[in-house]
């Protein structure tokens, strides 16, 4: 029968080369393309393979990175979060308010992480107990909270100037030459990474988006597993918030305006899927990686603003295409 | 069965089909008569679905000839299968869950239809029409309310309304019961008498000798024989299937005294508000216990609510003679008592997931090691282990489901119940599109199980099954059990009596 | 029924109307309409919508008109849409003068702005007096939204004429975002190692900026207009070198007057033929705000925060 | 057994009383609370009653009723479309640059449409043919759609106020007391409900959409129909443009921009589910009108800007949970 593997020795994948096994992984495709990006980069500008551009370039995404690690764990999961964008603002707000108001800024940065945790929670309540759809429910709470940002600024940003230098360090610090923001980001990654391909508490999101109801039939409390993706990716909007308010000491009422189609569209160009059950946290920061590697090459080739959103959405409908169909031969 | 075989209506040639590295269809030759019902059995992933997709034009093949009426056609899609006269139940059930009963039947209809309104009431007692003779659903409700088994009934009603000259049902009885099996018989005769070709998929060796003219058995993906069944035997037939001789079909029940005076399952006054009343069993250490009942009877609800797995059930149920006291099937399944879900596409297996992630889902924890690390290769030996005692046939186990043939998807299901050693198994039809020597197999797991200790509860459409393996029966009639059968007086005649509705005949609605 | 003095009747009414109405811009022109119309014992309602919408905007200036109010200042999102609504407005009555954004072709009664091209020479002079007049500088912008983009093509347009040394090297859009106006400055500083200004034409992308000059340790010259807490901050630390902030009390307050003062023109019989043509001279079409340097030395006068308290901002 | 009646009563539905059926009807929950925030604002202020008020809040959800129909319509087939907002302004741009290149407004405009029709086919094509998700592609689209409105206008306005009167009626004109935008909404609005709830061709879209490999069996051209809700999403976003232009005398290359989140909310307040195989128009209709009640409403009471987004995003997370529980009930 040489159509079906021997059952003895199916768990031979293992002793596969590595090079092929990383071929046949689902983010080769982008890896590639992203490598090319940078190929031609390097070519078309002096500048682009410099320390100072690298680190300007991570740190334009870095932040971002936190949000789409939230947002692939809940799309996996079958959910989608609008409210990405303003409620990393209110964690800003929050956090600067009660700074303002005299509150110790980590106490405060953690009252306002609590808040996000809450607000995830709020609408995790939403979509199990109640059984409204992610998508309207956080539209709903996308409005609420930033409603509440102009609320506690009466519109205008705080400034956060007087923030003790150990609190601005997370977010303009370096380690070396490493700035924390990249090294929270690297942490924040491998550990979420590593945690959803291998813990069994991940792997329940993932049998849940797969299949909800075939999940609840294996005994996976799959309202459980919903309300807390839907809370962390709250959670790390707070954590998110916290850091851009330590990087650019102000807490913006209006940061992160759209910012949601930008964080679900990484995702998915890393591979999530949105009807749930598939993604990976690599391929998501790779698609972050690739958006913001596009626009900072438009910006440091100085390409005419008027071509800009042109040539950018282009580029991303090529590379999707390009990875659909890297992906369509191997598969 | 002294049909005159008239010609030739459709011919395969040396047909070949992968799917990568797999080889589905290997140069596989067969031949369709005009008006003969001619059935195909074959083991689980021989590739029949794979050809029926191909003569559907589903699937394109990578080799080969489809010849239709002597002439050599390449068919592209469904519809151009459907123009060719071509009509097709999939063995897995693809309806539109948001659309009436109705719509769904005439949706190829619709599709080619002149008109440019809907006629919604023309449709729907049409569609009362075509019903008149399967079963009494009605056409207006939305396809997503109807059991696994009524919408098995709408994708066969959905074929009879179209117009053709070949009919492909790919294991059309699997979740039907005995009745509607029978008045399924009776309308595939009446249209291959009018001339209508009928290819006939089914793991079941009494239909295929009860109903059919001629057999052919695939096995590999390759044709190994086509026989007129007045010439032959079942086992003949399962020996071409199998490669070996199966002698005996079902194990060998509870021997004498082997049931202990123990129980088990204590269930008493169970009852749910609209689905089932005051439903008291017990299940004997050592026994098989099987339950029958018509589509709809509410048997899987009963299991179901037994569980907490689904409705607002009150009453007591005592697992090994401790009180339970479920809150939900999370509970259920720390005490040990499991589900295997009759409908393995919506509730039962992860169809993009590994087959290997698959079977470690009831619970993830096994496989895992400290800090909940899920240990990849233990998870796999769990899957190869479970995979060979079933006789499991597939590429590799990190492979999704969907990638596997029906039958054995429901293996990757029942790996899933037997991953966790369960004291207490429900199994909803747990043989259904499996193949007879699998099926036996599965057979002498559970009997084996049940001499282990573990308690067992079949559900099942099929009553030879349920007569062969369990060693009491229940039977169940609109939500109540109406009565049970052992030992000799486990016939077909006896369940299918309690299971019919004798009095207040007409009380439908 | 036109009042008899200069002073309101009970229960006269004037309306602020304006889009995203939660911007910050609009506090201080608020101050001002308000207070002017305390001198006069009117009242006032801050209007509009708080969406970049400009049909969500338009249906609020229509409601506004609804309640019959003695005159509207109004920020018209577009200018041509607003033609048919305003005129509409005129002929029932009521007076409609439009403030930081003009519809001109409309019957409005007066405009009052501060002067971007103003602003764009000030700013180009400032930077060729600091880095020179050959020099290389960037731009950030906004394409999209008129007065910021007027301080930008002014400001390249004036370089051009006056200063033909004065080389553009990166021109970027960040559309308020502090995020992508870092990234983009990262990207200018990188390309051009000797960039020696750049001109941002509004606050929000000012601080996305000056976060790469501090990280990069560059020592390029930040100049850009309007003002917020953090970037009065980095005025104030030397990391900006100034801000060019319009004068936004004073254009609500004059707003405020002109829409009054057009309401009253018989208080007033100027010696000209007002009363033929039916022009009326205390209508006044056109006035200019002007706007503020705001240095390290006057920072403290700019801070909005501390200006608002005790102050109601609706 | 529930789901099986007496087969002499199956055709009996038509025969039920209007008001029962009228309460089965899906959209009844919507009307309720739509009737409700009207007779709570006719109280709460006087002005709300009147023919100027009642008209400037139709003017300001007619023409966004033309793309909630086409949303609606792709919705059901199964995709999404988040570039609305942008070729909607595209269309805008387009039609008014060609005129003030001297074409007959006529002639722009059905170019301008003709083009948004084609970009909904450029769509359509990576979706069905390629394979892509309708999310990215639409995302793509968006931008590059903005990026050519920036192109073409240098991101000014253009100034369109010498279109000839009778193209300018289109927008501004009225037939007796009534708006012709609003009379060619409601022609819109009858003939897609009445369409999608009795063709044959648009029953195909449902199926598609409740099941495509179900419809693809039974011969439907599953492709082709999702290819054409694609397309004629994109088509009626060119519609939408030319009247605005016609209604606002310019064309604004920053029209629309986060319009797709509130169509999107429409069309799913209004029942569209978003994996596809069910919505009304006249659900999404409806959908349109209470959000734009809620935003008029509140503009009407005055309500401080700090608290209008607070209380817009808890009406519409109330009014979709009370929806879901009158729903609940009746089903
Ligand atoms: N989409 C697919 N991708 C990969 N392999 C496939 C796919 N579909 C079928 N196969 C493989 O092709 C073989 C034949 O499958 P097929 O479904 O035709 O079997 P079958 O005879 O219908 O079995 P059953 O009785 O279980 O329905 C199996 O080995 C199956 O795993
Ligand atoms: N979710 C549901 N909503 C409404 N009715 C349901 C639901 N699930 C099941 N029913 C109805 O409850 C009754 C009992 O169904 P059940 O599935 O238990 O029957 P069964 O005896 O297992 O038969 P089969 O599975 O062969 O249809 C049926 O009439 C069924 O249609
Ligand atoms: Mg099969
Ligand atoms: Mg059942």
């Amino acid at each position: 029968m040489d159509n079906t593997v021997n059952l003895a020795q199916a768990d031979s994948a293992d002793n596969t080369p590595f090079l092929k096994r990383l071929f046949r992984m689902r983010e080769t495709g982008l890896i590639v393309i992203i490598l090319a990006l940078f190929l031609i980069m390097s070519f078309a500008s002096p500048y682009f393979l410099t320390w100072a551009n690298m680190r300007a370039m991570s740190m334009a995404f870095a932040v971002d990175g936190l949000l789409v690690i939230g947002m692939t764990i809940l799309l996996i999961s079958g959910g989608i979060d609008l409210s990405v964008g303003s409620v990393t603002a209110l964690a800003m707000v929050i956090a600067g308010w009660l700074f303002l108001s005299g509150v110790n800024p980590w106490v405060a940065s953690a009252m306002a992480i609590a808040l996000c945790t809450g607000i995830g929670a709020f609408m995790g309540f939403f979509v199990t107990r109640v059984g409204l759809h992610h998508f309207i429910v956080s539209l709903a709470i996308m409005v609420i909270a930033r409603g509440a940002c102009l609320l506690f600024t009466g519109g205008r940003p705080l400034g956060l100037y007087t923030l003790p230098p150990e609190f601005k360090f997370i977010g303009q610090g370096t380690i070396g030459p490493i700035p924390i923001v990249i090294v929270i980001f690297l942490v924040f990654v491998i550990a979420f990474d590593f945690m959803l391909r291998r813990t069994t508490m991940f792997r329940k999101v993932f049998y849940t988006g797969s299949n909800e109801k075939a999940a609840a039939y294996s005994g996976i409390r799959t309202k459980k597993v919903i309300f807390l993706t839907t809370t962390l990716c709250s959670t790390l909007c707070g954590i998110a918030g916290i850091i851009y308010m330590a990087r650019f000491g102000s807490a913006q009422p209006t940061f992160g305006l759209g910012l949601e189609l930008t964080i679900i569209a990484a995702a998915v160009i890393g591979g999530a899927s949105l009807n749930g059950g598939s993604g990976s946290i690599l391929g998501a920061i790779l698609g972050v990686i690739l958006l913001s590697l596009v626009s900072s090459s438009l910006a440091l080739l100085d390409v005419s603003v008027y071509w800009q959103d042109i040539i950018r959405g282009s580029i991303l409908l090529a590379a999707v295409t390009i990875d659909h169909y890297l992906n369509k031969r191997r598969g | 069965m002294n049909i005159v075989m008239q010609d030739v209506i459709l011919k395969i040639e040396n047909l070949s089909k992968s799917f990568g590295p797999v080889k589905a269809l290997r140069g596989v030759n067969f031949e369709l008569k005009k008006g003969e019902i001619h059935a195909i059995a074959g083991e689980n992933g021989a590739g029949k679905s794979t050809l029926m997709n191909v003569i559907d034009g589903i699937l394109q093949p990578d080799s080969g000839d489809i010849v239709l009426d002597g002439k050599a056609v390449k068919i592209s899609s469904p519809t151009m299968a459907q123009q060719l006269g071509i009509g097709f139940v999939h063995q897995e059930i693809a309806l539109c869950p948001d659309v009436s009963v109705a719509e769904n039947i005439f949706m190829a209809t619709t599709n080619v239809s002149r008109s440019w309104l809907m006629d919604y009431k023309k449709l729907e007692r049409e569609a009362v029409d075509v019903f008149r003779q399967l079963s009494d659903i009605d056409p207006s409700v939305l396809v997503k309310n109807l059991s696994i088994s009524n919408q098995q009934l709408v994708e066969i009603a959905k074929a009879l309304t179209l117009d053709c000259r070949i009919l492909i049902l790919d294991e059309p009885t699997a979740a039907l019961t005995e009745t509607e099996a029978q008045t399924l018989f009776g309308i595939m005769r009446n249209l291959a008498d009018q001339g209508i070709s009928i290819i006939y998929i089914s793991h079941r060796m009494v239909e295929i000798f009860d109903n059919c003219d001629r057999v052919s058995v695939f096995r590999d993906g390759q044709h190994i024989v086509t026989n007129d069944v007045a010439d032959i035997q079942p086992s003949d037939v399962v020996n071409a299937m199998v490669g070996r001789v199966i002698d005996n079909l079902y194990p060998e029940k509870a021997a004498e005294g082997a049931i202990s005076e123990e129980t088990v399952l204590k269930v008493k006054g169970l009852s749910e508000v609209t689905r089932f009343h005051d439903v008291s069993f017990e299940l004997k250490k050592g026994e098989i216990l099987g339950i029958a009942g018509l589509i709809g009877a509410g048997r899987s609800e009963i299991v179901k609510g037994i569980c907490q797995l689904e409705g607002d059930v009150t009453g007591d149920v005592w697992l090994n003679g401790e009180k339970l006291a479920l809150r939900n099937y999370q509970d259920s399944i720390a005490k040990g008592m499991v589900y295997l879900s009759e409908d393995r596409k919506g509730d039962g297996v992860f169809l993009d997931m590994s087959i290997a992630s698959n079977v470690s889902a009831l619970k993830v924890e096994q496989v895992a090691g400290p800090l909940g690390l899920i240990q990849t290769g233990a998870e796999e030996a769990q899957a190869e282990a479970l995979g060979r005692k079933l006789n499991l046939k597939c590429g590799s186990l990190s492979d999704p489901v969907s990638s596997l043939s029906g039958g054995n998807q429901q293996k990757v299901a029942i790996a899933k119940m037997l991953s966790v050693n369960p004291r207490l198994i429900f199994l909803d039809e747990p043989t259904r599109g499996v193949d007879v020597g699998a099926k036996s197999e599965i057979h002498k797991i559970l009997r084996d199980l049940a001499n282990d200790g573990v308690g067992i509860v079949v559900i099942s459409s099929e009553l030879p099954e349920l007569i062969g393996v369990c060693d009491r029966v229940l039977v169940v009639r609109e939500g109540r059990i109406s009565g049970q059968v052992t030992g000799e007086e486990m016939t077909e005649e006896n369940i299918m009596h309690l299971a019919s509705v004798t009095d207040a005949q007409a009380s439908v609605a | 029924a036109q009042a008899e003095g200069i002073m309101c009747e009970p229960g006269e009414t004037y309306i602020m109307n304006v889009m995203v109405s939660g911007h910050p811009y609009w506090v201080p022109v608020y101050q001002g309409f308000k207070q002017a119309a305390e001198a006069f014992g009117c009242e006032t309602v801050f209007s509009g919508t708080p969406d970049y919408d400009i049909t969500k905007q338009i249906a609020s200036f229509e409601q506004d008109l609804v309640k019959s109010p003695a005159g509207i200042l109004l920020h018209p999102m577009q200018s041509d849409p607003f033609i048919e609504p305003i005129d509409r407005a005129i002929d029932n009555g009521t007076e409609i003068v439009t403030f930081a954004a003009d519809s001109p072709n409309s019957k409005r009664t007066g405009y009052i702005t501060s002067d971007n091209h103003a602003e764009a020479k000030f700013a180009a002079e400032e930077i060729v007096k600091q880095v020179g007049d050959s020099a290389e500088y960037a731009v950030l912008e906004n394409p999209g939204q008129s007065n910021h983009d007027l301080r930008v093509t002014a400001l390249i347009a004036y370089m051009e004429a006056n200063y033909p040394n004065m080389k553009l090297v990166g021109r970027q859009a960040t559309n308020q975002d502090s995020n992508a106006a870092y990234r983009a400055t990262a990207s200018i500083i990188q390309a051009n190692p000797n960039v020696a200004a750049i001109w941002i034409p509004e606050a929000g992308s000012a601080e996305g900026a000056v976060a790469v000059k501090l990280e990069a340790e560059s020592d390029i010259l930040i100049m850009h207009a309007d003002v917020t807490p953090t970037t009065l901050e980095h005025i104030r630390a030397g990391n900006i070198h100034m801000s060019l902030n319009p004068n936004q009390g004073v254009q609500g307050f004059m707003g405020f007057m002109a829409v009054h003062l057009a309401n009253r023109a018989d208080i007033f019989d100027p010696f000209n033929d007002w009363q033929t043509s039916g022009f009326n001279p205390v209508q006044i079409p056109f006035m200019d705000n002007g706007f503020a340097v705001i240095t390290k030395d006057n920072a403290d006068s700019f801070d909005l925060n501390v200006y608002m308290e005790g102050r109601d901002p609706a």
